[in-house]
């Protein structure tokens, strides 16, 4: 039972992880409709910040958060502006695809030359240990811990900056209808700007928490871990914030739990399954708004 | 003689034109000895991955479905025809053993293609896209992770690795897939089944079920009005789709003796990169995918010079491609300034 | 409009055709006065880091031997192509070189592309001696040669190891293995046929693939749960490295014993050393050993690259003594042609006895079926420094 | 016997009963007009008919035949065929093509001579080409007929989306609000097309237009839906003068 306890906590804590990443996709899929591909290597370059900043420079992890979160906000502004801002009209949404898989390439291999290929070893953000529970036969770590805490926080956070704040509300208008929000004078540029500010700044998050639990960082780190959540994502329903929670949540519980009493090797085709299972009965994810096409 | 023709048949022949000057070209190279060893390397895979562009551009451009998978039908062709040829490697002769691999493999591409198709199709944009993208990965995850043999006992099917018994042959041996699969593949029967290829989709295309497929691209619901089967026309593209991309999993297979199913050859990110090829040889225009993908495989090759920096040159080229290529206001700098080469011309 | 544009993107590719068919082609010169040794391994994607090795490490021989006068009096040309840790691109590379005139080949690095190009090595008759292909078929032919130790010996030798080790013989085992790389499923496999005869009791044998190599708590929970308190990971160091931080952050210590992939582990970027203490390593190279072969090479590395080498980059620099070893045996000189060079090299190579060299701690000779005789060592590490372990 | 009868027919979208106790009569060969208020459920009507909904309650028979619970396809196939209030074409497709669609189900050839382009397959996409183009030149499309239908002007959009539906050969023709944006000469055009098609194609029409200049002109009969309910049904002349009718349409 108490082992039991421990694989579903690691997966809870995977699953926020995923969850924090999702928010970033779905946010930006449900105001610009695009699927940005380089969002997972956006976390990579977040965690790198965080490496220099904290492990080679010896800065206080928080601020060195606070440091990458500044970094990663402006390359998603910057990506946004000189990659898929032109392409917002084009007479196909696949275009801003295959440029967001440039960026991601671009991301890499800039990585990959700045870095190197060596892998690096990151030094947790959380020195906690964490605490012992039913006399030492459960044990949390500190680092997941933080993990499932953060992520309630940035879904807490995030659902009042929607809810009652003016910014929040235009996206809610943009996403909804942009034609009729530029007609109500919200600033739709201003507004998408924000919302890739906002994923990205998250994804500085999910680089740290990602790399304190799984302690090393390579130019490839983020792109598994941001191909999942993107599944994770369209689970909840693409859109969906809470959505994106529950998905993430899912799909790392399975994960882990799949690993442990199925199969290591199968995990990752019994968590697609489950994401093909779950969009047969409920086409549009378990959160996501089922519209139907006006004839 | 083409004036006669009508404007779709003329489009038509001068794609095979295209396809078939490329192969002469390269035969009179060959011949005369200019053709470079790695020139001569990269034909099959050249030809094996515009089989698969074009098979993608039927169900995006034609059928109008994102399709994120493509490589998992790939290594259903990849992975039954090896088995075969494997398995036959001295019972059959070569020429032979080669046609009949390519066939299963078709085949049974066609036939998941098809049962995939079943569920997938009924979802609609980004969610089908991911579910593809799911299957493809499934294949994927599952291929590299079964042991398949055969010994005295008869034939061995599992998850865990397994010793044999007495006189057998272990022929997918778990992540490291297929051995010795003998290189059948080469440019010109590849050339031949890229033109079967693509004789197939342009007849496909100009025909009573082309249009009906292309109807339920454009506008579903008036398709429906007019009497159009959406499933099976969906049904259908998606199969011969899947077929195609499956023959194009067969060359690969059959041009280098290992065949492994990892990401690096039959994941996501080879799916995408055949998307690429598709959208940059232009939605819907199949010729269009064979030029993009001889350009874009060739490219990271050509850059080797460059070294280090190739695939960071490589990214940012794919970027200012698109961009130049769908931004609107790219496309209005390029009318303006092409017409007014165009009218210096005609002058 | 619509058809000048179409007729523009036409003409460009054809001319982009043309220019890559022809352009390459003129470029087959063979000269005469020199060797040219080609490399191939990854130096970019995922696996760069043991492509990146090998390229610099066959450099430094290189340059070493070329001051000292060269093989049989010629200077060596050396070039390296990337291909990705991927079969395909690795053939890509295999054809560039030959455009180049490589006539001996030192690759390639990683297993499944090794295979690919060792077909294209047997129907040109080309010299191919692989610094770390360890798969069985990398060396299938009998023009392909490996420096390293095949996976099954490998396997076979850490079985017996523990077996023959009185600490570790009584052992409840837990093996986590890379089930998606051919290096560590066939240590693994063999590991696991030896140990059975000779009872060694594995409680816990689990997997990873390269998709899900970052986390570990799964499998070491279930080795905590098992009562291991000996893991056997016949992986690379990257993963190893995780591995003992994890365990060390759930409070799990068990004994570990790893491979010669495991080597490197000292030198990952921020890694706490202390967590591999007394961790068991069969390796055939160690960079802090005090030999002048190893200093003089580990600093040369150092100089080049800022980091410190690994077992790939020592194998690669052995190579490329191999090759002037066997060259000098037997009179090879750059005018024969490749597929002679070939056969020469070959026949030279099962008579050649190598020394003086950082992979073995006394000499290398071969087989005929391609594969390296060189005892593994044993080491632990103790105080952050490799030890030899009875 | 009736060419459509409808009887009872209802529907509901979250408890709004958006159609309700609907009944109509057309017989053959009439042209028959549906207005009412915006939101009045006269699309929801045509939805219903060609099964797009399903009716929660009620019987739609065609020439005898009970359609009621069929696909839009096998409607369709049974002989509705209809056009949209907001134009839908297959925007890539080209005009001569868009009709060859309306014809799918008039032709057959198999997936063999389609691949092997058989002297089969080259007769009958002669038949079904100058059957398409007859067609668009009824309709004054032919000089069109290779452009997009998405560079075709307005009107004659509306125009190709009738060709295409009559294309499949139907029984009853439904057409939603064509005279929708087209100016005085284009309504007055359209209105002799729709005359011609019915003479010459021997067709039943029911249409739903707020143009009361078109309605007056060309309908037989009338009916009038007001909140999903039908006010007022009979002779075009009685029910314009019909004192409800005025009301529903001008407002207290």
């Amino acid at each position: 039972m108490m082992n039991f306890l421990t694989y579903l906590i690691n997966g809870i804590s995977l699953g926020s992880i995923y969850a924090i990443i999702a928010l970033g996709y779905t946010m930006v899929y449900g105001i610009a409709k695009m699927l940005n591909f380089a969002h997972g290597d956006v976390i990579m370059i977040g965690g790198y910040l965080i490496y220099i900043f904290a492990s080679s420079l010896g800065l206080n992890p928080v601020l060195s958060i606070v440091i990458a979160m500044a970094g990663c906000t402006c390359l998603g502004i910057v990506t946004e502006k000189i990659a898929y801002k032109p392409l917002r009209n084009a007479t196909s949404n696949l275009a801003v695809l295959i440029t967001a898989i440039g960026v991601s390439y671009f991301l890499q291999n800039f990585a990959l030359l700045v870095f190197g290929a060596n892998p690096k070893a990151f030094t947790s953000v959380v020195s906690w240990e964490g605490i012992s529970l039913a006399g030492d036969e459960l044990k949390i770590q500190g680092v997941t811990i933080v993990t499932i805490v953060v992520s309630l926080i940035i879904l807490l956070v995030l659902q009042l900056f929607i809810n009652k704040t003016r910014s929040g509300q235009a996206m809610l208008a943009v996403s909804e209808d942009k034609g009729a929000a530029t007609l109500m004078g919200i600033d739709v540029n201003k507004t998408i700007s924000l919302t890739f500010a906002i994923g990205s700044g998250l994804a500085a998050i999910a680089g740290a928490l990602l790399c304190s639990a799984y302690p090393t960082i390579t130019p490839y780190t983020g792109a598994m871990p941001g191909i999942k959540a993107f599944v994770a994502a369209v689970l909840g329903g693409i859109g969906s914030i809470p959505g994106a929670m529950i998905g993430g949540l899912l799909l790392g519980v399975v994960e882990i739990l799949s690993k442990r009493y199925i199969s290591t090797q199968l995990a990752d085709a019994i968590v697609f399954g489950i994401l093909i299972i779950i969009l047969l009965v409920k086409p549009t994810g378990l959160l996501g708004k089922n519209i139907q096409e006006k004839v | 003689m083409l004036k006669k023709l009508s404007k779709t048949s003329r489009r038509d022949y001068i794609t095979y034109g295209i396809v078939i000057a490329f192969y002469l070209i390269v035969q009179l190279f060959k011949v005369t000895g200019l053709l470079s060893s790695h020139m001569e390397g990269l034909l099959v895979p050249l030809t094996y991955y515009s089989l698969a562009a074009v098979s993608l551009n039927l169900t995006v451009g034609i059928l109008g479905e994102l399709s994120l998978g493509h490589a998992g039908f790939m290594c259903i062709g990849a992975f039954s025809a090896s088995l075969f040829s494997v398995y036959t490697k001295g019972l059959l002769p070569g020429g032979l053993r080669f046609f009949i691999a390519l066939l299963i493999g078709t085949i049974l591409a066609a036939i998941f293609g098809f049962l995939i198709g079943i569920p997938v199709l009924r979802l609609k944009g980004d969610y089908l896209a991911i579910v593809t993208l799911a299957f493809g990965e499934i294949i994927k995850n599952i291929l590299a992770a079964v042991y398949f043999g055969y010994d005295e006992a008869g034939l061995h099917i599992s998850f865990k690795s397994f010793q044999l018994q007495g006189e057998g042959k272990m022929l997918i041996n778990g992540a490291m897939g297929i051995q010795g699969t003998p290189t059948d593949s080469n440019f010109t029967i590849a050339v031949i089944l890229l033109l079967l290829a693509l004789v197939i989709i342009q007849h496909l295309i100009g025909s009573r079920d082309g249009r009906a497929i292309m109807s339920i691209r454009d506008n579903r619901i008036a398709a429906e009005s007019v009497g159009i089967n959406i499933t099976k026309y969906k049904m259908l593209a998606f199969t011969i789709s899947a077929a195609i991309a499956g023959s194009a999993g067969v060359l690969f297979s059959h041009n280098t003796s290992t065949l492994t199913a990892t990401s690096t050859y039959f994941g996501y990110n080879v799916s995408i990169m055949i998307l690429v090829y598709v959208v940059l040889g232009g939605i819907g225009n199949i010729r269009g995918s064979i030029i993009a993908t001889t350009i874009l495989y060739a490219l990271p090759e050509l850059l080797r010079g460059l070294n280090t920096y190739r695939m960071l040159i490589y990214s940012i080229v794919l970027i200012a491609i698109m961009l130049f290529n769908w931004a609107p206001k790219a496309i209005e700098w390029r009318k303006k300034n092409l017409s007014s080469i165009k009218g210096r011309f005609a002058k | 409009m619509k058809k000048l544009h179409r007729v523009l993107s036409v003409a460009t590719a054809c001319a982009l055709a043309m220019s890559m068919l022809a352009g390459c082609g003129a470029a087959k010169t063979t000269s005469s006065n020199t060797f040219k040794i080609g490399g191939i391994g990854p130096t970019s994607g995922a696996a760069a880091i043991y492509g990146s090795d090998v390229r610099d490490a066959i450099q430094i021989a290189v340059d070493e031997i070329n001051e000292k006068g060269g093989i049989n009096g010629y200077q060596i040309e050396y070039k390296f192509e990337d291909d990705e840790h991927n079969a395909e691109k690795s053939v890509n590379a295999y054809n560039t070189l030959k455009d180049w005139g490589m006539q001996m080949l030192v690759g390639c690095v990683t297993s499944a592309p090794c295979i690919a190009v060792s077909e294209k090595t047997h129907d040109d008759g080309m010299f191919q001696l692989t610094p770390s292909g360890t798969a069985v078929n990398c060396v299938q032919y009998d023009n392909a040669f490996r420096l390293c130790f095949s996976d099954p010996n490998q396997g076979k030798a850490s079985a017996q190891y523990i077996a023959g080790n009185a600490e570790l013989k009584g052992s409840t085992i837990a093996i986590i293995y890379d089930s998606s790389t051919e290096y560590s499923t066939g240590i693994h496999d063999s590991f696991v046929a030896e140990a059975g005869s000779l009872g060694l009791n594995i409680a816990v044998d689990s997997s990873f693939t390269v998709d899900s190599a970052t986390d570990f708590s799964v499998q070491l929970q279930s080795a905590k749960d098992a009562g291991a308190d000996l893991i056997f990971l016949p992986i690379y160091y990257q993963e190893a490295s995780l591995i003992l931080t994890q365990a060390n952050t759930m409070g799990y210590d068990p004994t570990f014993f790893g491979v010669d992939g495991m080597d490197g582990i000292l030198e990952v970027e921020n890694f706490d050393v202390s967590l591999a203490e007394g961790v068991y390593l069969l390796t055939p190279f160690s960079a802090t050993a005090e030999d002048e072969l190893t200093v003089n090479f580990v600093n040369k590395f150092k100089e080049k690259t800022g980091h410190v080498p690994n077992q790939f980059g020592a194998d690669a620099y052995d190579a490329v003594y191999a090759i002037k070893a066997v060259a000098e045996l037997k009179n090879v000189t750059p005018s024969m042609a490749v597929s002679e060079m070939g056969a020469t090299m070959a026949a030279g190579m099962t008579e050649v006895t190598l020394d003086n060299v950082l992979t073995s701690p006394t000499t290398i000779t071969w087989t005929a079926d391609g594969e390296p005789n060189k005892d593994p060592r044993a080491v632990i590490i103790q105080g952050g420094v490799y030890v030899l372990a009875e | 016997m009736a060419l459509l009868q409808v009887d009872n027919l209802s529907i509901s979208f979250g408890g709004l009963r958006a159609v309700d106790d609907f009944n109509l009569t057309i017989e053959k060969g009439e042209l028959y007009g549906l207005i009412g208020p915006n939101g009045a459920g006269k699309t929801t009507v045509f939805n219903l008919l060609t099964g797009v909904y399903q009716p929660n309650e009620g019987l739609i028979t065609l020439d005898g035949q009970n359609i009621t619970g069929k696909s839009t396809i096998e409607i369709n196939q049974c002989g509705i065929a209809r056009t949209f209030q907001n134009i839908r074409l297959f925007k890539d497709l080209s005009v001569i093509d868009n009709v060859k669609v309306g014809l799918h189900n008039q032709y057959h050839y198999s997936f063999m001579d389609t691949m092997l382009r058989t002297g089969k397959y080259r007769r009958t996409e002669k038949e079904i080409t100058e059957k398409a183009c007859a067609l668009l030149e009824v309709f004054g499309l032919q000089d069109e007929k290779d452009f997009l239908s998405s560079n075709l002007p307005y009107g004659k959009q509306r125009k190709l989306e009738i060709a295409r539906a009559l294309a499949t050969n139907p029984k009853l023709l439904l057409l939603d609000e064509p005279a929708a944006g087209m100016n005085p000469n284009e309504t007055g055009e359209l209105m002799d097309t729709i005359a011609f098609v019915r003479k010459n194609f021997d067709m039943t029409i029911l249409l739903i237009e707020h143009d009361m200049k078109l309605v007056s002109g060309i309908c037989e009969k009338l009916t009038v839906l007001n909140f999903g309910r039908v006010l007022c049904q009979g002779k075009t002349s009685d029910v314009l003068n019909n004192p409800e009718v005025i009301t529903a349409y001008l407002g207290e």
